[in-house]
């Protein structure tokens, strides 16, 4: 019982505490252990659970593969993907270069180099006078197989250059351009993920037809504060002249004074009151597109993103950041156990 | 652009166009972009996590290229459990050691994080899934220890302090700039919208008006969210369709043209099979 | 001061602290001497709401909307004989939503144990499908209800984000659960899943802290439990002392807090004014 | 009359793919016929501008990637737009990754603006010391010492053989930090573990999700001005006067957006019109 539950509790609260007031001392011994060597052991175990989220779905499309579950085919589609990219990770490199070091005739090399990097032989020669005494020529693009740069290796030896045959070193192949892993990245995760992604526009817009409604007031001043942000930081929302606004605000007027007195009377008095003297100041200042500022989209939607914005988001920061500290504290002084499922 | 390039732009308009047929209906097209997303993106990330911080940072540090000739039993052994690796794994134990930068003799100590990893992944099996706390306790306790100062620090002091606005030397009112008004609001929304979530007195008679005012700053907040989140949202379409165009030029074949034709008259046929299988 | 032993435990520590500062205290970072007494006293703080719940001193908690749904969701899925999809978040078991969803998950399990309603768990984490499984497992087992949990229940799709989301979705699309339920930590992937649960008529309760996220659940789903509401749901729920004691705790630190930012505006009026010299936020260091 | 407010509540209704048509058209006309609205930069964007022009050439920037493709459109514009106007500086940069997929980010802004635009040379004016998973606890590493985190860069060679490491150990060296950050670990976890602790400048751009998060730092000071999703990316590149993808955008994005707005005013009409109804039968 001591290892399923008091060694695991002791481990968080002396990691915990060790870790919280490190930030306190700076004597040299335990802030390196702290600083560095504590957050490497972070690191590494952090990369295990990778690991171990990936052996998990493994062993879940396995099962559904073994145990003919519905949509079987599909999961061992998955596990293939997933051998594709262990593959491209691990076992096949996918980037071989070759490298011509120095050669005695051009021409003849050029001709073996020409249908490589298919140019035309001329430019091919030129590459090889233009390149630096002691300096080697890469060719651009690797080769997928070792089979095929050695081929191209042994062919420009055979006309008289001197050329040899570099692999992408394993661990660095992840960022180098042409290896399969980066193949993989560039054409299958990258589309995949971002597509992913990108279908968000789509759901926001029909949530938008169909699911933001106005049901109470505070519902009303998000949608409208909304409205006025995504206005008011693009470009078009300079073009909407300020006035425009000015007499939607005359209608909202009179709609609030309608539902509020129910009278008719008012409401017309309100609504033509309003309109009127919206016209007449307009023709007084000659309509300027900007004035006045405060009706102007991108001005307006600057004032809320900058004072009532920010006091909204800093309430609900302070109060996330008051919660995450109390969390946290439970863990260290072994209260909050449920990561150990209690 | 040579082959590898071309053939690639086929293979990701494809599974772009797969996901985006999602719009139409679950169909075996999205099933099958889904799946080979959920299987490349485990082994992608199980490639990232073991080759930018297990191989050089964990390995490297265990088994580093040591200088000279290796004596002593215990290293030895060491080096000889090494080279029995290399002989399985060549590409990711090469020969002689791990030259990452980490000195020449082997630190011990890593091997305490090396347990703890290993034990996490025998919990892939069920009935040691208790091994894996040892490992989940160490980051949980960690992670709980750099939160607490940090979210303390930040979070709560800095926005206390910037909360304390001063009302000195700037204009009464301002759009763009600072002004007391808007230093008044802030700290009146700041104030009210802490009070919303006070849980230790009920929100009702003039306390409940206070949390109301301080419920319609959170809203104005949400809202600016709500806006960006659409402009995001925008943005990464634009993103993705501008990439179709692209893959769409001659210098690709046309490949998204073609791919969106085949699979429209393949999505056509499936539902009408479909209906068919329900009529029939 | 009812609580002896926690005003003695905090004078000691109070003594030996002044006793190492006067000592010259070797290797303190100096620059962070108001961030060490912040912690001090907000720590405290916390601990003795704790331990005054822990006495069982009663504790007034005002009520959430967002939870009385939660109870009436898992009703109507019983009557519909239909499953509540539960959705604990995207990220892993060291984000504290994420802990928080695992707690309030258990408290779903009760119920769904005691209607005898099917629930279905897909987690995009090992670690958290490891715990979940262990929260569902113990509260079928309080319920008394053993035989009705299965493994199956918390299952895990796939790290990555998006993945993960088209997965629920198409679980969503499949089982047509009667309530959705989403609480933990999420991102983009939020709207995704309230869109998908909108479409199916399914009743949806969110509970989130990610402050971009909410936005959205407030507006697409029927209930939403704003940040800090969240976190105190699973003290409501967990009717546990300490989790009460610590909502408690933060009330009295945003009262604190709160007075903090109103004294410090006018005591940096006074400063600015030339009435005092002493320059609070100078004092109120960020290190 | 009636017949009218039969269509709004029937239109309410609308089949979602209708919609889904109507939004893949308003995005992608745009492409193909631009209408060149013109840029006015707000003035987060203005303020990362004024914190890069404050820098002299041969200050070292700290340049940190932290999203991946299915962000990169909003993000990705803004990273180029940056190394282009600190490689102008002659700008010393640094490059590092909190998310694996950053690394690839971060590869090809390179190979765009540090090789083919401006020719710079790999480990005197730029390198890539490439991803670390581990999330804030590698800024907390590298705050120490980074050398404890990074032994070798992103392409292998070993720390002490590239020469602007020389004397580069800490985060405190730098002079001006930047987080292109898509949500977490990002620009939080830079704030609370690297900008407050050591005082460094920092900006940073995110995604537009990720702004209100962060606008409290902003104003409190923590962060020195934000570059807001594609629009932001938009106006720094009008200020540093090149125009790149994200201005070929933002005619597609200001359209989008009436339409988006469209559909929320109508939406509510027939929200209205739906609710009278049932309220009068």
């Amino acid at each position: 019982m001591f290892f399923k539950r008091q060694l695991p509790i002791a481990i968080a609260a002396t990691i915990g505490f060790l870790t919280l007031f490190g930030w306190f001392v700076d004597e040299p011994v335990i802030k390196s252990f702290v600083d560095d060597d504590a957050t490497q052991w972070f690191d590494i175990l952090a990369s295990f659970a990778m690991f171990l989220g990936a052996l998990n779905l493994l062993k879940m499309q396995a099962l559904k593969v073994v145990k003919q579950q519905k949509g079987w085919p599909y999961a061992a589609l998955a596990i293939a993907g997933f051998m594709f990219s262990f593959t491209a990770g691990f076992i096949l490199l996918g980037s071989y270069n070759v490298e011509i070091s120095q050669y005695d005739d051009p021409a003849k090399v050029a001709t073996v180099l020409a249908a490589e990097i298919n140019l035309d032989q001329k430019s091919a020669e030129n590459i090889l006078i233009a390149m630096p005494e002691g300096d080697t020529y890469l060719i651009e693009t690797p080769y997928f197989t070792k089979k095929g740069a050695d081929k191209v290796v042994a062919e420009i030896n055979a006309a008289g250059g001197m050329a040899n045959m570099r692999a992408t070193e394993w661990g660095s192949h992840i960022s180098t351009r042409g290896s399969l892993f980066n193949w993989m990245f560039r054409f299958i995760f990258t589309p995949l993920s971002a597509t992913m992604f990108a279908l968000l526009a789509f759901f926001v817009a029909s949530a938008s037809f169909r699911a933001f409604k106005i049901r109470n007031f505070e519902a009303t001043l998000l949608l409208i504060s909304g409205i006025i942000i995504m206005l008011g930081r693009v470009p078009i929302g300079g073009h909407i002249s300020a006035w425009f606004i000015l007499y939607i605000v005359v209608l909202a007027l009179g709609a609030g004074v309608n539902s509020y007195w129910k009278d008719r009377t008012y409401t017309l008095v309100a609504v033509v009151g309003g309109l009127l003297m919206v016209t007449i100041a307009g023709f007084i200042m000659g309509w300027p597109v900007d004035q006045p500022a405060i009706f102007y989209l991108p001005v307006l939607q600057d004032w809320i993103y900058n004072n009532p914005n920010v006091a909204g988001a800093r309430a609900i920061m302070i109060g996330i950041g008051l919660g995450i500290f109390a969390t946290s504290i439970r863990y260290i002084l072994g209260i909050e156990k449920s990561y150990i499922g209690e | 652009m040579n082959g590898s390039e071309i053939f690639g732009a086929w293979v990701a308009v494809f599974l772009t166009l797969g996901i985006f047929s999602y719009l139409y209906k679950d169909n075996p097209f999205y099933k099958i972009a889904e799946h080979v997303f959920v299987g490349v993106s485990a082994g992608y990330w199980m490639a990232m996590a073991f080759w930018t911080q297990v191989q050089p940072n964990l390995f490297g540090r265990l088994w580093p290229v040591p200088e000279g000739e290796v004596s002593g039993f215990l290293m030895r052994t060491w080096y000889g459990v090494y080279n029995a690796m290399g002989w399985v794994l060549p590409s990711v134990f090469p020969a002689g050691g791990i030259d990452k930068g980490h000195g020449s003799d082997p630190h011990f100590m890593y091997l305490l994080p090396f347990a703890l990893g290993i034990m996490m992944l025998l919990s892939v099996a069920s009935k040691l899934s208790w091994l894996a706390r040892m490992g989940i306790a160490y980051t949980v306790g960690m992670a709980a220890g750099l939160r607490a100062y940090a979210f303390l620090n930040s979070n709560v002091l800095g926005q206390i302090k910037g909360s304390a606005v001063s009302f000195v030397d700037m204009p009464w009112f301002s759009l763009t700039g600072v002004s007391v008004v808007n230093n008044i609001i802030i700290l009146v929304g700041t104030v009210t919208g802490l009070l919303y979530f006070y849980f230790s007195k009920e929100h009702s008679g003039s306390f409940g008006k206070v949390t109301r005012v301080g419920i319609y700053f959170l809203m104005i907040s949400f809202g600016a969210s709500f806006g960006f989140a659409v402009m995001g949202r925008i943005s990464l379409l634009i993103g993705r369709f501008t990439d179709l165009i692209t893959y769409g030029g001659p210098t690709y074949n046309h490949a998204s043209i073609w791919v969106l034709l085949v699979m429209i008259v393949l999505l056509a046929v499936w539902t009408f099979k479909g209906k068919e299988k329900q009529v029939g | 001061m009812k609580d002896k032993q926690f005003w003695s435990v905090a004078g000691t520590i109070f003594v030996l602290f002044m006793i190492y500062w006067f000592l010259g205290h070797p290797h303190f970072v100096v620059e962070r001497a108001v961030m060490f007494w912040a912690i001090l006293v907000v720590g405290g703080v916390l601990i003795y709401s704790t331990r005054m719940a822990q006495r069982g001193e009663k504790i007034f908690l005002r009520s959430i909307p967002g939870l009385k749904a939660v109870e009436e969701a898992v009703g109507r899925s019983t009557e519909m004989g239909k499953p509540v999809l539960y959705v604990p978040g995207i990220m892993d078991m060291d984000q504290v939503e994420t802990v928080a969803g695992v707690v309030v998950l258990g408290h779903v399990a009760k119920m769904t144990a005691r209607y005898e309603t099917s629930l279905n768990v897909p987690v995009s984490r090992a670690i958290v499908m490891k715990a979940a499984r262990e929260s569902c497992r113990e509260s079928y087992l309080i319920e008394g209800r053993p035989d009705l949990f299965h493994d199956d229940m918390v299952h895990y799709l796939t790290d990555d984000q998006f993945a993960y989301a088209a997965g629920v979705n198409g679980i969503m699309l499949r089982e047509e659960p009667a309530a959705c339920l989403y609480m933990g930590k999420f991102y983009a992937e939020s709207l995704l899943l309230a869109e998908t649960g909108n479409s199916i008529g399914a009743i949806q309760i969110a509970g989130t802290a990610s402050p971009s996220q909410i936005p959205f659940f407030v507006t697409a789903c029927d209930y939403t439990l704003i940040g800090e509401e969240f976190f105190a749901a699973s003290a409501y729920l967990s009717q546990e002392p300490e989790l009460i004691g610590g909502v408690k705790g933060q009330d009295y630190l945003k009262m604190i807090a709160i007075t903090m930012m109103v004294l410090g505006a006018v005591i940096n009026l006074f400063h600015d004014l030339g009435w005092i010299s002493w320059d609070i936020l100078g004092y109120l260091t960020v290190q | 009359m009636e017949k009218f407010l039969d269509y709004i509540v029937k239109a309410g209704s609308l089949d979602r793919r209708v919609i889904f048509l109507v939004i893949a058209l308003v995005v992608i006309l745009p492409l193909f016929f631009p209408l060149g609205l013109p840029i006015r930069p707000t003035n987060s964007s203005q303020d990362v501008y004024n914190a890069v022009e404050k820098l002299k050439a041969g200050d070292k920037a700290l340049v940190s990637f932290e999203y991946g493709p299915s962000t990169k459109p909003e993000i990705h514009p803004m990273s180029v737009a940056l190394l282009r106007h600190l490689f102008q500086k002659d700008v010393k940069v640094y490059i590092t990754c909190l998310w694996p997929d950053g690394q690839f980010m971060a590869m090809e802004a390179l190979q765009q603006v540090a090789v083919n635009q401006y020719d710079k040379e790999y480990g005197v004016d730029y390198v890539l010391l490439g991803y670390r998973p581990g999330a804030e606890a590698v800024i907390k590493g590298l705050v120490s010492n980074i050398r404890k985190v990074f032994t070798v860069d992103a392409r292998g060679n070993f720390l002490d053989d590239i020469p602007m490491m020389k004397d580069v150990n800490q985060v405190a060296d730098f002079d001006y930090l930047f987080s292109s950050s898509a949500g977490y670990p990002g620009t939080v976890e830079w704030v609370q573990y690297a900008a407050d602790p050591t005082g460094v400048t920092m900006s940073t751009g995110t995604t537009s999700i990720q702004v209100n998060e962060v606008m409290p730092y902003v104003q409190s000071g923590q962060i020195v001005g934000i570059l807001g999703g594609m629009p932001g990316a938009a106006e720094y590149e009008s200020l540093i006067g090149q125009p790149g993808i994200g201005t070929s955008g933002m005619d597609a994005q200001s359209v989008a957006h009436l339409v988006i707005v469209a559909f929320i005013i109508f939406g509510n009409i027939s929200f209205f019109v739906e609710r009278r109804r049932a309220k009068k039968y």
